[in-house]
């Protein structure tokens, strides 16, 4: 089904109200309830008729509306019944209706002075790729290649808790990161297939040991010397030389 | 390499707005000396045989294209920009960007209608972050808009938006 | 818009380089035009104070920043790629990281030797920050690892390192 429909889609029912009042030409301070009432309606049945969907706020602003045009009919101590929803504003007086609206309008002036921003800014193009490819010396990402993060950091973890349960021994004083470094570089020197990331931590290693080897990984593939990868989902941890 | 070509270097490369602060950081100058230099190099680039600028957006600096070329860089990227905001969108944002920080039934006051999926619209856009909580029952979670807004719109800073007379 | 300006912009936007014939469909203009004015351009990025330069590549062109500005766009993506700590800043850093919050005094218990200039050194590198104090005979500050940290490493989040256990 294919509608022709000339009604402006409504951002809401002081969208529609809007639209009324100035197809009607009335200054907002001058509306008149039963008048704005009556033809709000009318829009509402016009919706109806093409099928569109009516929101609860339409209907919401209709029950205001028409409490509004009662209030004036009835005498003031009647209480008319509450229709709105309970978050949403109450409007009480042809005054308050008014202020609604004029507030309104601001705030719809205002998104139409965005809405030329947008369209101005639109015209303004910045390059977004990052500007690796457009370096001269373009230089390779850091990577840890196939293995995340976390799954390094989680086998580093399993590695100290199964260490920690061990006799804790003293850390030698020429424990260096620098040295470690040149440890992993060696173990994984030649081998095409890597070596097993446990590997690189001797059995006999303590805790400052373990974090200087980690630490020492860690500065190796930063450095892109080395990359790091995991066969699948739990896989063993493969280290090797970056070719 | 003297400051200035520096400069064009790093807005030529970011992906986001540098701050001058930033830039001076970068290049090892002082913030007096870079904001100079981003004055010299937006005259520079003014010129009309020019077809980029040195744009100021939210609080940083990048190098554009200018408006001028839209319509010839829109034909290497076709529909590059056919992401435009609904006017629900664009009047949820112009309350919140003018009375930030408020809270969603404020905006609802003004709107007449509920705006709980325009807002998670606009968070997911990041066009609009939780700016804390209201210091009232229920403690209401009180909204403000971001960087991402500023730089969607073209704008400087929040100073920037569009002044109109406000309402009575 | 004139060619020279239209070709700068497309020049910037261009994620591939682009050849002179492309470059001529796209403005409209004849090859012929299109190379003259790219020569132009090439020219005047080439003078000493321009930080960019109009690159051919693969039978094509694009703007690329030059080698001398190398330096300074690594730091912007990389955060100071060739500043290398030194061994005794990463030994106390992997104490700092994995047994924070914690004091000199006990950095010190660990690696045998003082720290104060360490710290300071980290400190300045926005690598470590006081983290508090610790509720113990003269409140001696602690410290905690920072954003900077995380970043140097290639880590996400603090709150994936993993939290050692304390030492027996």
């Amino acid at each position: 089904m294919d509608l022709q429909v000339n009604l402006p889609v409504f951002s809401g029912p002081f969208a529609l109200l809007f639209h009324l009042i100035e197809k009607a030409e009335v200054d907002i301070y001058e509306i008149s309830v039963a008048e704005i009432t009556s033809q709000y309606l009318q829009a509402l049945r016009e919706m109806q008729e093409l099928n569109l969907e009516i929101a609860a706020e339409f209907l919401v602003m209709a029950a205001t509306l028409l409490k509004l045009k009662s209030k004036k009919l009835l005498p003031e101590t009647v209480e008319v019944a509450e229709t709105e929803e309970e978050e949403m504003p109450v409007i009480d007086s042809r005054e308050e209706l008014v202020q609604r609206l004029l507030e309104y309008r601001y705030f719809r002036d205002v998104a139409a002075e965005l809405r030329r921003c947008e369209a101005a800014q639109k015209r303004v193009y910045i390059r977004s790729l990052g500007g690796k490819a457009l370096l001269v010396n373009p230089d390779e990402e850091i990577t840890l290649a196939g293995v995340t993060l976390p799954a390094l950091l989680e086998a580093f973890q399993r590695l100290l808790t199964e260490r920690e349960r061990q006799p804790q021994e003293i850390a030698p004083d020429d424990l260096s990161v620098q040295d470690k470094m040149q440890a992993v570089l060696k173990a994984v020197r030649g081998k095409k297939d890597g070596v097993d990331f446990r590997e690189l931590f001797s059995p006999q290693a303590g805790i400052a040991e373990i974090i200087t080897t980690f630490i020492a990984l860690l500065e190796l593939i930063r450095l892109r010397k080395i990359v790091v990868w995991q066969s699948g989902p739990f896989g063993r941890l493969l280290v090797m030389r970056k070719s | 390499m003297e400051l200035k070509p520096l400069l064009e270097a790093l807005l030529f490369v970011t992906e986001e707005p540098l701050p001058p602060a930033k830039l001076a950081e970068l290049v090892g100058a002082e913030t007096k000396a870079v904001r100079q230099a981003l004055q010299e190099l937006q005259k520079e680039y003014a010129a009309a045989d020019r077809g980029l600028q040195v744009i100021e957006l939210a609080g940083g600096f990048q190098l554009a294209t200018k408006p001028e070329a839209a319509a010839v860089v829109e034909k290497l990227y076709t529909g590059e920009k056919s992401f435009t905001l609904s006017q629900a969108a664009l009047e949820t944002l112009a309350i919140i960007a003018y009375r930030q920080p408020v809270t969603r039934v404020e905006i609802e006051a003004v709107r007449g209608v509920k705006v709980d999926s325009v807002l998670e619209t606009l968070q997911k856009r990041r066009f609009i972050r939780v700016a804390g909580r209201k210091d009232a029952p229920g403690r209401p979670v009180l909204y403000g808009t971001t960087k991402e807004f500023l730089k969607y719109f073209g704008l400087k800073d929040l100073s920037e938006l569009p002044q109109l007379a406000p309402p009575k």
